[in-house]
């Protein structure tokens, strides 16, 4: 099967939008995708003919809707390899799920002093509410460095992990576009005696996942980056590590018991799903999983080396030394987010006029200040792509890049 | 380019590419710092308040050009001007860049804002108000150090 | 404008469906409520034209997504009166909402030995994060105890608010019914020096709020219960509580900078909102917002007193003794939310039983077994109302509960 | 009522209406306690295990009549026999309860479950098949206290 976008592009109606007469040009992906009609319709559907509450009740319409519910969380087990369904637990987002781990792994194994290894290009989801253990706890962080192309530099990771508890690091960068050594940095953790979290929000949407392969002990992702709703994130842990960790949330659903004096908390996953979920949008995932999966993980891997490769000859043909594309050259390192420098101009001024021709790209610190202070900006522009764009929209996007320096 | 005219007036093009007081200023001058957590522009203001008059002003940081143009023609506006006139000045512009007209206060109209009119633009691109008003929020809060 | 319940039902597509070719009774809106369509619409059509990233990015689609996101706060603010829109964070669901509360304002404000005030009906989310604070530091629970026809016994309430910290307390009881006289409470709270926190859950969609006129510190609820999408929930507080308040997850957008040894916070209400919210969602509950509004919050009210009437003279006029029904029996005093004990009969077979007839009742324990240890039940049925139910609707259950006594 | 025949049968009934060994044993028996949390049902199994027989078996708490039913068809099946049949007799009715056949564990068809057979029609009412297997877990837990 040869990966069709033109047929794909169908499939999402906001590509068909036209903003002051021009189509959309949607490279803002890295921050959150589009949906299919698949999934839109799943949502809808189910909002119409199938909505109850979930595990309470024992109507029909309640069991059908637990089953859906259930379905999707077999669907993600089998679509990132995890060993079992009731080791995928639901979220808010990818942040919630850090925070959960984080919090109740963290609270319950880890004292003053004891070391965190991190890396120098994590998301702030994967910082801050370590900086908060740290206040409450005395822990403290150990920083991977990365080298010039914008990879971890892993010289020192021995040294690095010693003594380490826990090594908490991305998949994949999502400023500079870097794919991680994931197996290898699991690996190293465990040889440290350290538990390994994979931050997987870039790249689960993006390749296949086999967190088995990976050898992790928890990983996180977001529904809204992979064609899903809004609303709903993931966090895969080993059975063995969820069943020892405190709750996160307390309230409905993650009790075995409720007393004036006390309370026991329900087996895995309920015990860290507290009230209602998301019970419609996490219905709704199973379709995109299931959208996801049919055009499989390999051929979207290969349609964004394949967009990769042409970005990256496109811009630096065409702009040469007026452009700095920040994170490793080879495309086959690399998913299909670029964050750049052009012209000196500021990335809000060029997104701004970016957007005149509907071009839409992010401009900011892409929640990762720590790797722009390295980067020695404020702030970049960044450009990432997704399984619906084309070489045309490269195109676009260099067109428009052409017309800012009119201005400034 | 069409429909960005608003926006990047000329006299804010020329503010942006040749800012005014721009530096640093020594004690006992007072600064603050702002931060726009949205974009990571970040601005410094100094000012040095002698009688009751805002006798200096200069700005650093780094940012968009909306933010750095408005911040150089913020200072030429104050410069020189008592406090009282300054605060003015201040509410007058942040006027100008609501969307939505605060009811209850009366927009002074007494107050020319000269050159800054080129900023009114702004208020058609509601992201970049922020941009805008990045400067004149420091000011106040470099103002509210000189009463310490 | 007389509130027609025929025309209601046409806007919620679900009482169309037909299970095993009968109409279905949905008697479990305390659980959670239907969507009407308009619901549904508003949700589908963001994700089909109006998707996007909201407050990181500059481009158009995202400038209108972040419009249409925050209009929805300001919605809620004028919907319960709150002073400003920037007062109404948005959390997953109650249940994050109390935690979030809890967490972030108990481990700022109290200490070991400290008391917190509940009630004997609060529901399991008001109850396990203040046993988790329990466990984490020391505090003392207390507990207003309840009256023989399940209302509030205030008789003690200033005793029982000596030294008091915090009372917090729902506007209505999910199993009982009761509606507690919440403005009442906050001003006994305020006269011993506690701050008060209001689970609104189940009075916001069932009758006009006004959080001013209550005088609460903190008000929380949930959108899947009000027409809204699930995967929402708010939380209302004083600007000033809010603000000194410590943030609870930690992650983007909550952030004014992060460096690699700390971080400082945004303004409220982003310091909460941490991650990538539930954006479509919270789009589309502004129009649940509207649907509520236009029909008149004290129309709806009306309608479900007059139900409650129906309720209790059809079911004590056909079973006597046979039934027992728990609560207020003074529909002023209640709302449309009926738990009950009938001949005998187990509550999971006897929902098993209605639902044979589509009638759909939870059966179990609703996240209050405190109170249902105090009712000396294991679990109880619960038949809950809503705009969309009507009179046939109270027959249907009657004639399914009749049936019931042919099997047992 | 049409439907429902299936779940209850008129021996499930029978059993719920007049439990048998209902109650509780002294020590040196042994017990266990199972709650299903979603419908709040609580029930205590009480064994006591001589000569590696389960001699004597007893349940009480409160629960629905599936919940009740089947302990109480569980005790009856499983009273004089041995410890490792008794273990058997639990696997081959989980078994029965099971959707999804579990591919790598083959069914003891020398196992006649019996009148518990009865039970076979709640597997259709999915959210009822915690209730019949309550008393099962729990007697499993109970086992489990004896070797300790
Ligand atoms: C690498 C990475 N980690 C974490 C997150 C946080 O995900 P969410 O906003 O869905 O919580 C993101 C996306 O914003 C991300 O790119
Ligand atoms: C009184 C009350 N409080 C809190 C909750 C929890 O709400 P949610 O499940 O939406 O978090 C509910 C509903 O389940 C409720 O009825």
């Amino acid at each position: 099967m040869t990966f069709d976008v033109a047929a794909i592009r169908k499939d999402f109606p906001v590509l068909h939008r036209l903003v002051n007469d021009k189509p959309l040009v949607y490279l803002d992906s890295a921050n959150t995708s589009q949906k299919p009609q698949v999934v839109i319709d799943a949502l809808a559907n189910f909002m119409k003919h199938g909505y109850a509450p979930i595990n309470r009740s024992a109507y029909q319409l309640a069991a059908e809707a637990t089953d859906a519910f259930e379905a999707t969380r077999s669907a993600l087990a089998t679509f990132i390899n995890a060993p079992k369904a009731n080791e995928v637990v639901f979220t808010k987002n990818a942040t919630e799920a850090l925070n959960l781990v984080i919090m109740s792994w963290g609270r319950a194994n880890l004292k003053a002093g004891d070391a965190v290894l991190l890396t120098h290009m994590e998301h702030h989801a994967n910082i801050v509410p370590w900086h908060m253990l740290v206040a409450e706890r005395g822990i403290q962080l150990r920083w991977v460095p990365l080298t010039s192309d914008g990879q971890l530099d892993l010289t020192d990771l021995d040294s690095l992990l010693k003594d380490v508890k826990v090594f908490s690091f991305t998949s994949m960068s999502n400023v500079l576009g870097t794919i991680n050594p994931v197996q290898r940095l699991c690996a190293a953790a465990h040889n440290a005696g350290a538990i390994a979290i994979v931050d997987a929000c870039q790249s689960v949407p993006h390749q296949p996942t086999d967190v088995q392969a990976w050898g992790a002990d928890f990983a996180v992702f977001s529904s809204h980056k992979m064609c899903g709703p809004s609303g709903v994130g993931v966090l895969w842990g080993r059975e063995s590590l969820l069943e020892a960790m405190p709750p996160f949330l307390g309230g409905g659903n993650m009790i075995a018991d409720v007393r004036l004096d006390g309370f026991t908390t329900a087996e895995v996953p309920a015990k860290f799903e507290a009230g209602t979920p998301a019970i419609a949008e996490i219905v709704a995932l199973n379709s995109a999983v299931k959208y996801l999966t049919n055009l499989g993980m390999h051929n979207v891997r290969q349609h964004e080396i394949e967009l990769s490769t042409y970005v990256l000859n496109t811009l630096n043909s065409r702009f040469g030394d007026d452009i700095t594309i920040h994170g490793p050259t080879n495309p086959e390192l690399r998913g299909a987010t670029f964050s750049f420098a052009f012209r000196g101009i500021h990335p809000h001024d060029l997104s701004q006029v970016l957007d005149q021709t509907n071009v839409c790209v992010r401009a900011g610190h892409h929640c990762a200040k720590p790797l722009m202070r390295i980067l020695g900006a404020n702030a970049t522009v960044r450009a990432s792509f997704y399984l619906y764009n084309t070489t045309q929209e490269v195109d676009a996007l260099a067109d428009a890049l052409d017309s800012a320096s009119d201005i400034f | 380019m069409a429909g960005l005219e608003d926006l990047y007036r000329e006299i804010i093009l020329d503010h942006y590419r040749t800012p005014r007081n721009r530096g640093e200023l020594e004690a006992p001058a007072v600064s603050a710092e702002g931060h726009n957590p949205l974009c990571g522009d970040e601005i410094r203001i100094f000012i040095d308040v002698k009688d009751g008059l805002v006798s200096d002003v200069r700005f650093n940081g780094s940012g968009c050009s909306i933010s750095q143009s408005s911040a150089s023609m913020m200072t030429t506006a104050v410069k020189g001007k008592p406090v009282d006139q300054v605060r003015a000045i201040v509410k007058r512009f942040k006027q100008m860049m609501t969307l939505d007209e605060d009811e209850n206060s009366t927009i002074d109209e007494s107050i020319n804002l000269g050159d800054l009119e080129a900023l009114q633009g702004v208020v058609k691109f509601p992201v970049r108000i922020k941009c805008a008003t990045l400067g004149w929020n420091t000011l106040l809060d470099a103002l509210a150090e000189t009463g310490k």
